[in-house]
């Protein structure tokens, strides 16, 4: 099940077909400071959606409200057509602070282990599905450390392996792989669109790399201004299944990167 | 021999320990009406809660003289504190014309089946401590009574009176003024008067011995003034309640209406702290055996 | 460094400042006829008499079981307590000026109210010890609680954890250095809890003895007294320490391993 | 930059939480209310028979307490002991805890006679300090200290503790003083749980002054509390104790209140902000 | 001044003229886990090195060996010469945990000038060198404000601030652009190079961005292997000034760039 987007590349408000989420007017301050303001899109089931802008911007905030972590000042966000109150079932988050989310008293298997036991899953199942996810991100030879004894980039991986195995319908991610090295990242990126693919996963991504924006997503929206609304919600028409280089080889992924980029630059 | 700086001779003022009781009003009246004065002393009055909390305070030469129960007072000697009786401050017994209610009585329920003393055996009874004076004089009356005070099972309580009322002990001791409040309230009963320290001496002025030795003179010119100013008391009941009054932070009319003790007039005797030692040692007060009444009575 | 020469200096180092000051102790007294500072030696020969095995068995054992309840009961209802009260802070203010007064009430006046609502026994005496230890405890856990980290609970939040999840895997494991904090505090609170309860209703127990030692003046017997009791504060220490090592096992190694540093 | 500290508190940063104003005020009374009727109803049906004092007539009481000049004299002397004693403890507790908290050595070579030391309660010494210090004020203040100096040196030494790691590394790579270690990265870890160990000492300083007056017969609140009960004056000496309870609480909130402005940048009281 | 580095472009042990670090033989494990095995390499005063290597490598722990703050378990490093122990004076450094670096008690601004205080700079100085520092990484708006409330990119940016206000002669910065969007990275990369330029400071940087290595370097020191060693030192010699359009068009560039790439790779 992949997104219908519409083929206009530059209408923010543009309807989905099968909105996952729908986002109304969305406005949010914190005290006097308005950062968010008037925001209006909506999330394709099944689509794959990068949110880029400047550090500081709001990205993080939107996600919040979106999720249902923060009750945005303004307007409101629709879930599966309900408004969304509390984080929904079926939703897992990679926070931005991911040294700060992993639990320093739980080990790295329990780490990923929790919420789906939380979920109800049998033992032996979730202790496997937790050890296959934390083998997608290559850190098998880790699940009995603490987190406080890995690396950053390490730390991250387990936030990610999280909310994989938690098999969510729809994953929202503060840039997931800001701390991993290049080939740990394309890595990272491919596991994140074929586990999308066999699951028809819907997925919020932030990221701060242009490249990783283009070649992963369906579609970018770009925030900007003061305070934030919508740039532009650009549709990237790359042909699928992607690959790290013949995608990135396609004239029209440089060109899609330097509209991106000028999007970005000129806030 | 004890503490810090036993400052047995000191210049300062004479530094005397009371219970803030009935027992401790003469020292307070003497005081005011100047009779430490007219024997040359200056005195400074503190008070303390129990005859416990006194001893300590004697050996560590932070209170010359003190008023101490006479149970109390032996147990310590017993023990080994080197103590001396200056002076009686109270005399025991049943006073005269204090038959029915006295000084220090036995409660019961007002609907309670205990009719005597005699009664109390195999009760349970409130005192607030056990080996302590009230608990000797409460034995002490109930085996004279007939009872058999060693199947009484005590249990201590900082408020008996509320033990009692409370239904957790059949009976209790309490001593006056207490008595006076709850004979108006209505809801207890005596059941007589206790007689104390069996008769012989109830309560006396004690000091170590290296201070009594070193301060002879002091002594003696103390334990004169202490049978003046009780002299006095015993003779001018207005004094006694007024004083009283303002020591116990309590309503004079209440205390006019109370039993108050009789305080000793008669210089201390060898026979007298016999008796005691004797009374006291019929109730196993004296794990290391019974002082020596010779050697306490002083200087 | 061989295992038994590790634990060897490891007890070394526990027991060198206190052996030396027993020993200057055992000096100092030698000879003292002084009635509140006895010779040590006097203590000791006593404390083989008075605590091998008649009050070792009629005093200590009973306190010690009243301590462990009421230790027990005011820990159990502590962290509850503190739980409900550090999650909805709302009832915590609330109820604050409640909590600060029966915390701040004079045993004067708990012992009163506590004999005529539960008579003069063992229920009173263990009540009693568990009120007066629930208080450290209930503070401690309380801000405990209201300290976890906001990330962890957007973390929470965020994957829906279930209530019970949500307290036994990310508030009560943030919140347990300080609820041990709370309860070492207590343990002492609830050894003077022992000691006054034991002043009323029917005579036993430890702090009996001691008190009725001073009142009769044993004071040798009161020495030995308040060595048991601090021997048994030592024990119940180090029990507590052993259960805390493996409870918290991961904050020593969360705040010590990342400072090997040095 | 002491002008910037403040400024967050105010503007309202504090734990959202907590109801504001009125509606907090409505539920402390409301909680106060309950409590209050509890009272009156123990005292009417179990107190009934030893004479409990019921809320209106303690406050009768308490009324007529309030009107005499001894009254308040003897809350100040109370009180004034209780602080005396609390700094005397927080003097001594405070290093100590660092102390062991912070050094392994240190922590090892006196645990047994702290472990011990903290057991010993301060009224099954108290003839060894009459004997020392007599029935004076000297004697509140050793009782305040051995007793409310554990709790302060307990939650010190767990504090230490609580310093991030990562915060001390900056610590070293930058250098600082050993004071503004103190100052700006030590103290403000630590405070969570040294204000609590405050609080419970605060506690036991007035529970600690009232009773050595009551024991030792030093004038102040505890003294007239011995005093009502050995005439039996049961109200009075309720209105007492109260009175007592009532201080620790005021006592406490001052303390509430200093941690919320001191703790203003704590997860515990500020608002949001999970970064 | 600028590093005088040997023409040999993969030389590890290479000597320097006028080195400020010298490492010998350095190793570490925590525990059993060797991490790191025999490095042995230098660092010249004013020189730019980049450490890159795939994450979990050992980077954070070598600078944490480099900077004294971590004892190697094996051979040691030298610092002006003298043996490290502890910091030295006149180093900063950018902790990769940027969050938890940060004191939530204190003010952005306060943040920054601590150190400087601790260093005994007078009033004024300090708080101009402060604001000037926040102001170069864009944050002139948020000195009131506390870390809890600034967005991952804006703390991060208040970390990289309080190492140049401090005029260290060494800077030692742990992946420090990693949560800042594409335009802020290549300012404060730029910001970077010019004060470099200005104080002659020595930088060392580990980042995953492998253009973001090339671009700044003048050496790229590769990790690799378990456990980890020395993959390859190299050389830069792409000429200064470095501009972020120009140079990343050299042909040069692109050449190192897939060098290093490839050194990462096969690791
Ligand atoms: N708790 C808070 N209180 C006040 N202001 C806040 C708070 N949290 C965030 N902000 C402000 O909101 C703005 C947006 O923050 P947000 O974290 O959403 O940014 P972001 O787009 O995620 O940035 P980055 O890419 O750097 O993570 C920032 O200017 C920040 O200062
Ligand atoms: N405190 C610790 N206890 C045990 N192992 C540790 C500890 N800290 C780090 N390690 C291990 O050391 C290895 C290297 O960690 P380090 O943080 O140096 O990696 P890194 O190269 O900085 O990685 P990243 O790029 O992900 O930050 C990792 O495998 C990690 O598991
Ligand atoms: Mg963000
Ligand atoms: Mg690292």
């Amino acid at each position: 099940m992949k997104a219908q987007t519409t083929p206009d590349t530059d209408a923010p408000g543009a309807g989905v077909t099968d909105p996952v989420m729908q986002v109304r007017g969305l406005g949010h301050s914190y005290g006097e400071r308005q950062i968010l303001k008037g925001l209006d899109f909506e999330v394709g089931r099944g689509e794959l959606m990068c949110i880029v802008g400047p550090s500081g911007v709001g990205k993080t905030t939107l996600l919040e409200c979106l999720t249902g972590l923060r009750r945005p000042s303004e307007g409101q966000v629709l879930f599966d057509g309900k408004r969304i109150e509390t984080p929904p079932r079926g939703l897992a988050i990679v926070f931005q602070d991911y040294s700060r989310s992993l639990m320093p008293w739980l080990s790295v298997l329990d780490n990923v282990v929790l919420p789906l036991r939380s979920a109800g899953m049998a033992k032996a199942e979730r202790e496997a599905a937790a050890r296959e996810a934390l083998a997608e991100v290559g850190l098998s030879d880790f699940t009995g450390s603490y987190p406080w004894q890995l690396s950053g980039g390490m730390q991250q991986r387990v936030a990610i392996a999280r909310a994989l195995a938690y098999r969510p319908a729809v994953v929202v991610m503060d840039e997931p792989f800001a701390s991993v090295d290049a080939q740990t990242r394309a890595d990272l990126e491919d596991l994140l669109l074929r586990v999308r693919e066999h699951l028809g996963i819907t997925v919020l991504l932030v990221t701060h790399d242009i490249d990783e924006a283009v070649y992963l997503s369906d579609r970018v929206l770009a925030l900007g201004g003061k305070p934030a609304g919508i740039r532009s919600l650009l549709t990237v028409d790359l042909p699928a299944p992607r690959e790290q280089v013949s995608t990135k080889a396609l004239p029209r992924f440089a060109e899609l990167r330097s509209q991106v980029y000028r999007l970005i630059r000129n806030v | 021999s004890d503490g810090s700086g036993s400052d047995t001779s000191a210049d300062g003022p004479l530094k005397l320990a009371v219970f803030a009781s009935l027992n401790g009003v003469p020292a307070f009246a003497a005081d005011e009406e100047g009779v430490f004065e007219k024997h040359d002393l200056d005195v400074k009055i503190s008070t303390a809660k129990t005859s416990t909390e006194m001893v300590p305070q004697l050996l560590g030469g932070k209170v010359d003289l003190a008023l101490l129960d006479t149970a109390t007072s032996l147990v310590a000697a017993g023990q080994g504190v080197d103590l001396v009786y200056v002076a009686g401050a109270t005399d025991g017994g049943i006073p005269k014309g204090q038959e029915e209610f006295s000084f220090a009585n036995v409660w019961v329920k007002k609907d309670s089946p205990v009719k005597s003393l005699a009664d109390l055996t195999g009760k349970t009874v409130g005192v607030p401590q056990i080996k302590s004076a009230p608990w000797v004089d409460l034995r002490g009356s109930v085996d004279e009574a007939g009872g058999d005070s060693s199947s009484i099972k005590f249990i201590e309580s900082p408020d008996p009176l509320a033990a009692l009322k409370s239904g957790q002990v059949d009976a209790t001791t309490t001593p006056e003024p207490v008595g006076t409040v709850e004979r108006a309230k209505g809801d207890l009963r005596p059941l007589g008067p206790v007689n104390s320290g069996g008769g012989g001496i109830a309560y006396v002025w004690v000091a170590t011995r290296d201070f009594a030795e070193a301060n002879k003179e002091t002594v003696k010119a103390f334990a004169e003034a202490v049978r003046e100013g009780n002299a006095l008391v015993n003779d001018d009941r207005e004094l006694l309640v007024r004083t009283a009054a303002e020591v116990l932070d309590a309503d004079a009319g209440l205390l006019e209406k109370a039993a108050f003790p009789v305080y000793a007039e008669k210089p201390l005797t060898t026979e007298d702290v016999d008796f005691s030692v004797e009374y006291m040692n019929k109730y196993d007060l004296f794990e290391k055996g019974a002082p020596d009444a010779a050697k306490l009575v002083g200087p | 460094m061989s295992r038994a020469l590790k634990a060897a200096t490891l007890v070394a180092r526990e027991i060198w400042l206190p052996v030396l000051l027993v020993a200057a102790w055992w000096w100092l007294s030698a000879g003292s006829t002084s009635l509140y500072w006895p010779a040590l030696s006097e203590i000791t020969d006593r404390f083989v008499d008075l605590w091998f095995f008649d009050h070792l068995l009629e005093d200590a054992l009973p306190s010690v079981v009243r301590l462990v309840a009421g230790f027990g009961i005011g820990f159990a209802a502590a962290v509850v307590l503190g739980l409900v009260l550090g999650s909805v802070p709302a009832l915590e203010d609330a109820t604050r000026p409640l909590v600060e007064f029966m915390r701040a009430l004079p045993s004067v006046a708990l012992l009163p109210i506590m004999m005529l609502l539960l008579g003069t026994d063992d229920d009173m005496k263990v009540v009693t010890i568990a009120f007066v230890s629930t208080w450290p405890i209930l503070l401690n856990t309380v801000e405990g609680v209201r300290s976890v980290d906001p990330v962890l609970h957007q973390v929470a939040s965020g994957y829906r954890l279930s209530t019970w999840h949500r307290i036994r895997y990310v508030v009560v494991p943030s919140a347990l250095p300080q609820v041990f904090a709370g309860a070492r505090v207590a343990l002492s609170m609830s050894v003077v809890a022992m000691v006054l309860t034991e002043m009323v209703g029917s005579p036993g127990g430890l702090g009996y003895f001691v008190l009725n030692s001073q009142r009769t003046f044993d004071i040798v017997a009161m020495w030995t007294g308040l060595i048991v009791l601090g021997l048994i504060g030592y024990a119940a220490n180090k029990v507590f320490g052993l259960v805390e090592a493996r409870v918290l096992a991961w904050h020593r190694g969360y705040t010590k391993q990342k400072e090997d540093q040095r | 930059m002491t002008g910037t500290k403040t400024a967050p508190a105010a503007t309202g940063a504090r734990s959202g939480a907590v109801p504001t104003g009125v509606r907090r005020l409505v539920n402390r009374l409301l909680a106060i209310l309950v409590a209050l009727v509890v009272w009156h109803l123990f005292a009417l049906g179990p107190g009934a028979s030893s004479d409990f004092p019921t809320p209106p007539a303690s406050f009768r009481t308490a009324v007529d307490l309030a009107g005499t000049g001894a009254y308040w004299s003897n809350i100040a002397t109370s009180v004034e002991t209780a602080l005396l004693g609390l700094a005397l403890a927080v003097l001594v507790g405070l290093p100590v805890g660092l102390l062991i908290g912070a050094n392994e050595h240190a922590r090892r070579s006196t645990q047994l006679l702290l472990d011990f030391g903290r057991t010993v309660p301060a009224i099954a010494l108290l003839p060894l300090f009459l004997l020392l210090f007599g029935a004076t004020r000297d004697l509140g203040l050793v009782l305040i200290l051995v007793s409310a100096v554990w709790p302060i040196i307990i939650q010190t030494s767990y504090a230490v503790g609580e310093i991030s790691p990562q915060l001390r590394r900056v610590g070293r790579a930058y250098h600082l003083t050993r004071w503004h270690l103190l100052r700006h990265l030590i103290a403000p870890s630590m405070f969570p749980f040294v204000f609590v160990g405050l609080r419970i000492a605060a506690t036991l300083s007035l529970l600690m002054a009232i009773s050595s007056e009551f024991l030792g017969g030093s004038d102040g609140l505890g003294y007239v509390l011995l005093q009502a009960m050995q005439i039996n004056d049961t109200e009075r000496a309720f209105v007492y104790s109260f009175t007592a309870a009532i201080l620790g609480l005021l006592l406490n909130l001052v303390f509430v209140l200093l941690q919320r402005r001191v703790l203003w940048w704590h997860p515990s009281v500020r608002k949001g902000g999970a970064a």
